[in-house]
């Protein structure tokens, strides 16, 4: 139990500090193409769960999932805020008590449809869920290949660079969306690689 | 990046503060700085709250007061607030009418409105609905698209509705109402210059000295399309030209203007606007029956500015002519 | 320069014809655009003129109205009007109760007033009387130089002595208690940024990205020293320093304060301003009866602020509060 | 008489030019020390001059040099609206139906004196007088020295760089005002180097 608080700790202090050192770059791609604030925003919604980290990471699987999903709703605002924090709510209503590897593909697309329901959006659109979404199929593939895990979530946030956007502020420029890689799919493979990290006990 | 403040992350609470004190009067300031209230309710009128990103001042807590809103939500720079702060501002001015949500249309504020929303109900604030404004032409209308922004005919909506809420409609028809504002409102904006999120610390975008931003948004989003700096009467033309295509006004129709400036153009390029807007509206036989210049729905120190057209008739007229006492809009008291 | 402009040699002529068109239910256009009028005038009542440069809008013809100004007389962009102009609007708005002209303290404003008063005199204009406004403590009074220029206060001479001429006092008091209240009024300001006059086409100054002027003239004309770019708190302190180091109130005077944008300073700036400035004046025991946060008294589009203390008493506030209708203030009516 | 009118018009014509020529030099003058408009203030002035030339012309010196000043008054503004008004204005008064040579200096002190008063000023304060008092002087010593007059202007203008302002605008600087020359001391000096020039039948 101890070690699971820990590994909650890990995570969180990844995904916090990848946010953090790439906040500049998350901004800087929402500038081209948003309004440049999704790095400001993750960084206020991460900032404040870590302030929290304490007690969260006391909490069981799917109450500490539900915590950092109900303080990134109260403090990112904007876009991502409501998605960002319907999928880590979702994952822990999703998850048992005592999740297992094979617990995560199906918590993840059920938390994917929550997000999809609440942004009317889908994958192909240009968004977070061009990255959520084939990370999804892979967990289902194989919930243990780490590694390629990372390798989708990086290309499919690399991928989104071609794209026209459909959802998101980046929808009102049509075809000059197109040519830059979506904010939300590169902080959304940010955050998967800095969770695969501490699941591998890098720091 | 050249800003009269103190720390960054101080710029929303310390501005707020300054806001609640100079216009003590009208508002006073939630718990949390979470919104903006007026400062007297009125025992069962339906409570209008709306609010977004902040940067656009005077909009949105600019419009708090008799006549106009009973709340506003204020988000961090260019972020729709969040769902907390829609729910304890529907607790504190809900006198019993239900309260009306009137969003700009941004998938941000439309999702933390729409939680808001669902929370409050949870928590047993009685009745909400909701009003999306989308008057921005400058995004063509398509099913592909989440839609157009909402931007400077949100004001316009907020003071009729307002005053119409004064006047003791229930929600159900000041939704509809708010909705055919909305419908018969459009505007389209244009940037000289960018602004700078202080968060951000630099521009948002970058302008060569000849060019200029035609169709920008609200929160310095690129627009149609990026043009060589032209004369005042052809920049109005393109506009006036975009609004009225898509309102298609019948000769003689009355219709209220709104030239609105982004934050960092002077009131003499605004007037001047707007009278090469009132030519043209002249020149399409239509009737200017009440016109406002000033910065109201602004994005910073963004030189630049938006024209707005609605489509009114007397009854809006009437309306729009009532009492109304905020920071920002005040007449007939 | 960008600019929401034709030709230059048009910008201050279209832009009147805006102005008239949006507020024609307050004022009229004179002849050749010489001056701005009140539409309706109060027989027997001084009539209240004043005039300046433009490029400072809303000051003056933004304050003609009831409770204000009777007629403004804008010269071209930065240079004082010509005295025909003082001429024909003193002619149109006299009623019987003299004339009091209100200047602000810079010499081509003051001999050209003169002058539009010697010729007014001759032409039968009954009396004229003048008020001279100078409170900008950033220049060091002296007998070596023409004094103090007139800056932001001047719009609270306007409008007290506004309000003391709708109450029917005659010129001589009104001139006094001008006067009186300009000695007790004192503003400063600082720029972060230059203006461009449109017919100079390039900045006036030119400020590094890390510096700021610091006792601003509204024209953009040079200040106390250029320094570093400073905090808003350490601004306001060296400004409101500056201004209650002169005035000396004792504590638990009135104040008025004003915290006036340059026209290129978002309203969120100015708020946050106004929440330092207030600090302040809590510190020293002073009382913000009375507070007024907007671009009243501009340079164009320059970005920074001024501010204005006036020591007030009862008499005053109750003035201040009196109805007032004009396009850029507005209340009680 | 009619070569009288076309000096009239050659002198008339050749101030409008010098200053023309000049309008953005004097603005950037202005805009070192003052506010930046000094050349546009007179080149408005001047234009408005040219535009009644052919009216101005037929009269004789006294009222084409009180109707030159009169529309320099209506059409400058500013400071030097008055001050070049009433300069021309006091010349009018001051000179006979049909002056000689020995006629200017006179006029040209009782001008300066009314200028001064006007202004409240007097040389030495970094201003138009100091160009127009040592002018006055020359023609007084030498009313022929036309090639003199012309020096006298221009060193007098160039003098005006190390003085301190204590009249216009510049004064407001204090000290930062040295160091630059006084745009309406080097308006001057161009005036007077264009009304020599016609006289001597240069264009
Ligand atoms: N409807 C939507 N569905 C899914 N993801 C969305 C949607 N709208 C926006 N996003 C994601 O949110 C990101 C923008 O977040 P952020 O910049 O923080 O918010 P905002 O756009 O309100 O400023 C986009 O890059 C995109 O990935
Ligand atoms: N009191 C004065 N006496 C004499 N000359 C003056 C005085 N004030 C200003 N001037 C002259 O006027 C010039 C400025 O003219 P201008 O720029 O057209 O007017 P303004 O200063 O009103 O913008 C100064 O350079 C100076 O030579
Ligand atoms: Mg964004
Ligand atoms: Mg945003
Ligand atoms: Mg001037
Ligand atoms: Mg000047």
């Amino acid at each position: 139990m101890s070690s699971e608080k820990e590994l909650r700790l890990a995570m969180l202090t990844a995904v916090a500090q990848t946010i953090s050192r790439h906040a500049e770059e998350l901004t800087q791609l929402d500038q081209a193409i948003g309004d440049g604030d999704h790095g400001i925003n993750m960084k206020r919604g991460f900032d404040a769960v870590m302030a929290d980290s304490a007690g969260l990471v006391e909490k069981p699987w799917p109450e500490f999932l539900k915590g950092v999903g109900m303080t990134l709703v109260m403090k990112v605002g904007g876009a991502s805020g409501p998605l960002f924090g319907t999928l880590f709510m979702t994952l822990g209503k999703e998850l048992p008590g005592n999740p297992c590897a094979g617990d995560v593909a199906g918590a993840l697309e059920a938390a994917i449809q929550a997000v999809q329901a609440r942004g009317k959006s889908e994958a192909g659109q240009k968004t977070m869920l061009d990255v959520l979404v084939p990370v999804a199929a892979q967990l289902r593939k194989d919930a243990l290949a780490l590694t390629d895990l990372v390798t989708v979530a990086a290309a499919a946030a690399e991928a989104t660079g071609p794209m026209k956007a459909i959802r998101g502020r980046a929808s009102f420029l049509g075809d000059r969306s197109i040519g830059h890689v979506d904010p939300g799919a590169r902080s959304s493979a940010l955050m998967v690689a800095a969770v695969v990290g501490a699941v591998k006990g890098e720091s | 990046m050249k800003k009269l403040i103190n720390a960054v992350e101080n710029v929303l609470s310390e501005s707020l503060d300054g806001f609640a004190a100079a216009h003590a009067d009208i508002v006073t300031l939630g718990d949390e700085r979470k919104f903006v209230q007026r400062r007297s309710l009125k025992k069962g009128k339906v409570a209008l709250v709306s609010g977004g990103g902040s940067g656009h001042e005077p909009l949105h807590a600019g419009f708090v007061g008799h006549g106009m809103l009973d709340a506003a939500c204020p988000g961090q720079v260019f972020t729709s607030p969040t769902p907390d702060q829609m729910v304890a501002a529907a607790q504190a001015v809900d006198t019993g009418g239900g309260v009306l949500f009137i969003v700009k249309n941004y998938e941000g504020d439309v999702m933390n409105f729409a939680m808001g929303a669902e929370m409050a109900a949870d928590m047993g604030v009685a009745k909400v609905a909701t009003v999306i404004t989308d008057d921005d032409v400058a995004v063509e209308k398509s099913t592909y698209s989440i839609g157009r922004r909402g931007v400077a005919g949100t004001m316009i909506v907020e003071r009729l509705v307002g005053a119409a809420a004064e006047q003791g409609r229930d929600l159900a028809a000041l939704e509809s109402y708010g909705k055919d504002v909305n419908a018969r409102t459009r505007s389209m904006g244009v940037a000289l210059t960018s602004c700078t999120v202080p968060a951000a610390g630099k521009p948002t975008f970058t302008l060569g000295e000849d060019e200029m931003e035609m169709g920008v948004g609200i929160h310095g989003e690129p627009g149609r399309r990026r043009v060589k700096l032209a004369e005042a009467d052809a920049i109005a033309a393109e506009m006036m030209g975009a609004i009225l295509d898509d309102l298609a006004p019948k000769a003689g129709q009355q219709v209220l203007l709104l030239v609105n400036g982004f934050g960092g153009t002077p009131a003499m390029e605004l007037y001047l606007m707007c009278n090469a807007a009132r030519r043209i509206l002249a020149g399409r036989k239509l009737l200017a029956a009440r016109c406002l210049v000033g910065s109201y729905v602004t994005s910073l120190e963004m030189a630049g500015c938006s024209l707005t057209v609605s489509l009114v008739e007397d009854a809006d007229l009437a309306l729009w002519d009532q009492p109304v006492h905020t920071a920002a809009l005040r007449w007939g008291m």
